[in-house]
């Protein structure tokens, strides 16, 4: 199994499970409608990777999106985190659409034809995704007092969670200058959490999963 | 038409209103009651279906599911620009919404208990609004119809999801098929009772017809829906749960059981199972978001600042 | 099936999941302990009850517990309802335990002897979580403004729930001397949902069972 | 005793000092932190084990567990109270945990991942626990060691449950003697880790000797418990993750690989998986807690002057 496409696949399924929870909760209409966008790229995204990183032992999408657990998933941690108030998305969309979109540029220009061909497709998605993270980004780091601390919090809190995402100078280079647009401090490097690529999680993984798979699961082998 | 024709005459010439035509205070109240009252049905709507989305049992069915009530965001948005050409603010009504002036449709007060009532509620509730709304596509106020033709054409687009998701499940395992069938038995006659209460004690009804606002009467309606759904669930192989529904050879109609209308009575009063669930969910999300939308302002004001300083 | 055991279990389970959430999350060290105690008594109580009313067709408690959907369950919409703050929780436990004590002491008069054996020893324990929710009822309600502000929101909140319990008179004899004693207003009766002992239950059970039984689930068949 | 005997008479004789008891200023500090630590421990401990209360594969497993983080909470209100006996309040202790200046055991930086972990936990941990705190019984602090006896019994017990869900685990389906693996795999290094720095590295060992806080190096209990382990895990039928890992002849002990004592300063400074987790959890309890203590506190007042009053 391709684990570049698993990883990128699973970081895609559950960043739309967690977008997908702001549904009919956004803090307006037009941003319901946003999110649910980008919900639906992320997803459409894990379903070709997924398709993908399956063929290879005969799974399909669907068997590798519900009939795995927690330590067989492939997600970087930032993906799982819940979702916390709109900075705390925000932040987080910033920070993992500027990675997918730093390694689909590269498996757009890479050697397997297959991949490449679904990177050309979320790559244009991504910088759609990338550009609405920053915008609120800015507009919450610059917006007021209260939206700054909340976005400032946001990206403190999330920060250490960004080591995992590799490609650290490219990455720094899309993200820095957004959070200085934003008039947001750019928080010093320390703790590294990592261990999804390895499956090794956080604890909310797996109330996350037991809520996507549990239809599903309650009923093997039956078509939807 | 011609330009200096009266309201009257454009409405007798079956010609449509536009937001810069003169119009009756009452038609236009009547017509942002309306119009609110759908856009608000959108928005609540959003909650029980977005109640399945993280449960969706296959990655296809979450997508149509998530791009389903995406677009209910979209028609909410095309109403309250279509309620505005009408002199009101989107705001005003958000609040009207939120304090209980204005309603929702009230079927989005019953609780989704199985993923089954994701399907049942794409092939009844959005088959009963097609029925209710197709012959809005013809009213008389321009930016309503407009806004009417493409919103009905994304319902029969899910109407058709549904049934296919129940489609499925009826043909599928025991247990979906059960799945499927207390769906059905559980939604029915709320799913009737969106057409309102019987024509005789409907209220505003008249004047809306004259007004060529509204084209069939509450009865018409469910009439024309009954006869629709009962072909369509012998193909599901479900059972509609009516032990009074039979073909009327004189009628050319089925005949069929009312559905409870002191219930939906209540319900409307704010009495329903989720009356107060939707209403507290959207209050929350409305007040939760404060700080953002003030900030997106804030943001707005010192950049337009800076632009006219500079 | 004996449907009354089943309710009683049902809402001894239901009440026991939702008390065990508060655990390492109580205002105090006490009341952990306390919450946990209860939670414990009430999850002994559905253990017993559900034994019982699996014993017609074979099914084992764990079968009843972890086995059926939300529409099989028979608990009263109240037990389900998510636990909101301390005075949520504290409402609920004093609405909840004067129904089971209600029923537990009919029980334990009652005609079948294996029921009465197990109401006997629930009825004890039932009187202690009444007296401990009462106790917190009243100090919340004569506290401070905002406990009196939070501890009203909650009963308002609730009371609707409360006519699902049964036995309305004897119930009211022993709650409202509570509120009084607690300076609250006893609210108005009248929006009265039901339906949970029909199966027909609130949007919130079937996450809570999604959590429950997903292990149990995840391993068919297997021993723990 | 002799009523008169002094500090260090009472420590030479082998027997206890209580509250009223004289003693050296950095003797009562160092049981402070330590006993506070302790405390605290219990209260974090919560936390990783309550994640698998909701979700306990039976109810006889849920009683259970819930029953035993139970005892953790008890456990946490002796030591506390034991604390008190030195001259400390519990409400500043907590503030000391809160704000990062007193420590509790760095086992409970790593997530729990699976049910396994649960029994894992059980086994090693507590397994662990046991080995450092049956030397505290006969700890020179008469509170402190009284609290130890009680709560070592209690230990036990959850230890043997603990083992109990691994054997069961390891002697069923093959997914579950995976995941009994694998939660083994994960929490041996940390359990070995949580005897502390190698006897070399070690502060505050030989004063606490001195003062008999402390009877064993924390080499000596490593190995203790290493020795221990073997055997359990040959009966569980699980492999302990340790290539090194031999019985020397000569010693009379097994031979083993170190935990990483690098990592465990990284986490006891701070920086393991769930530090900011479980300590950002206490604070939202505490905090979302206050207005009940204030209302309890505000009720309690108002009814003492009451009865004073009357």
């Amino acid at each position: 199994m391709s684990s570049e496409a698993l990883e990128l696949g699973d970081d895609a399924l559950i960043a739309a499970q967690r977008l997908a929870e702001w549904c009919a909760s956004a803090p307006e209409l037009e941003e319901d409608l946003a999110l649910a966008n980008i919900a639906l790229d992320q997803l459409g995204a894990a379903r070709l990777f997924l398709s993908y990183a399956g063929e290879a032992d005969g799974r399909t999408e669907d068997d590798l999106a519900y009939l795995r657990d927690d330590r067989e998933f492939r997600n970087c941690l930032l993906a799982e985190l819940p979702n916390g108030d709109f900075a705390v998305t925000m932040a987080k969309l910033l920070f993992l659409a500027a990675a997918q979109k730093l390694r689909y540029d590269a498996l757009a220009a890479g050697p397997d034809a297959r991949l490449a061909a679904i990177a050309a497709k979320t790559r244009k998605e991504t910088a759609y995704h990338l550009d609405h993270a920053a915008r609120w980004v800015v507009r919450l780091g610059d917006g007021t007092a209260e939206s700054h601390r909340r976005m400032q919090d946001a990206v403190d809190a999330l920060w250490p969670y960004t080591h995992e995402l590799g490609e650290r100078a490219a990455w720094l280079a899309l993200v820095e200058p957004v959070l200085a647009e934003a008039t947001l401090d750019r928080p010093a490097d320390g703790w590294a959490p990592a261990g999804g690529r390895d499956g090794v999680h956080t604890e909310h993984l797996s109330y996350l999963l037991a809520e996507m798979q549990v239809v599903h699961r309650a009923h093997p082998g039956a078509r939807w | 038409r011609l330009a200096a024709s009266t309201f009257d005459e454009v409405i007798a010439a079956d010609q449509k209103i536009e937001p810069r035509d003169a119009m009756p205070e009452a038609y236009r109240k009547t017509l942002i009651r309306q119009i609110a009252q759908h856009a608000h049905s959108e928005i609540i709507g959003m909650q029980p279906e977005g109640n399945w989305i993280s449960r969706a049992p296959s990655l296809k069915r979450k997508a149509i599911l998530l791009a389903k009530v995406q677009d209910e965001a979209g028609h909410g948005l095309y109403l309250y620009a279509a309620a505005e050409t009408l002199g009101v603010s989107r705001a005003d009504l958000v609040d009207a919404l939120l304090d209980g002036r204005q309603k929702y449709s009230s079927i989005f007060n019953y609780p989704t208990l199985t993923w089954a009532d994701v399907g049942a509620i794409g092939w009844l509730v959005d088959g009963a609004a097609i029925v209710n709304q197709v012959p809005l596509c013809r009213c008389s106020y321009g930016p309503y119809a407009r806004a009417m033709i493409r919103v009905c054409k994304e319902e029969s687009f899910h109407q058709r999801q549904g049934y296919e998701i129940l489609h499925t499940l009826a043909h599928g395992t025991e247990a979906q098929h059960a799945m499927a069938q207390d769906a059905l038995d559980r939604w029915w006659y709320p799913s009737l009772a969106m057409f309102g209460p019987p024509d005789a004690d409907s209220t505003h009804s008249e004047r809306s017809m004259a007004w060529k606002i509204k084209r069939f009467s509450n009865d018409e309606l469910r009439q024309r829906f009954v006869d629709m759904c009962v072909g369509q669930a012998e193909i599901l192989g479900l059972r509609i749960p009516d032990d009074g529904l039979r073909w009327n050879e004189q009628r050319g109609a089925y005949d069929f059981t009312a559905p409870d209308y002191a219930e939906l009575m209540r319900v409307i009063k704010g009495d329903g199972p989720c009356n107060r669930q939707r209403i507290e969910h959207r209050r929350r999300a409305h007040a939760e978001g404060a700080w953002v939308r003030e900030a997106a302002e804030a943001y707005a004001r010192k950049h337009a600042t800076a632009t006219v300083a500079a």
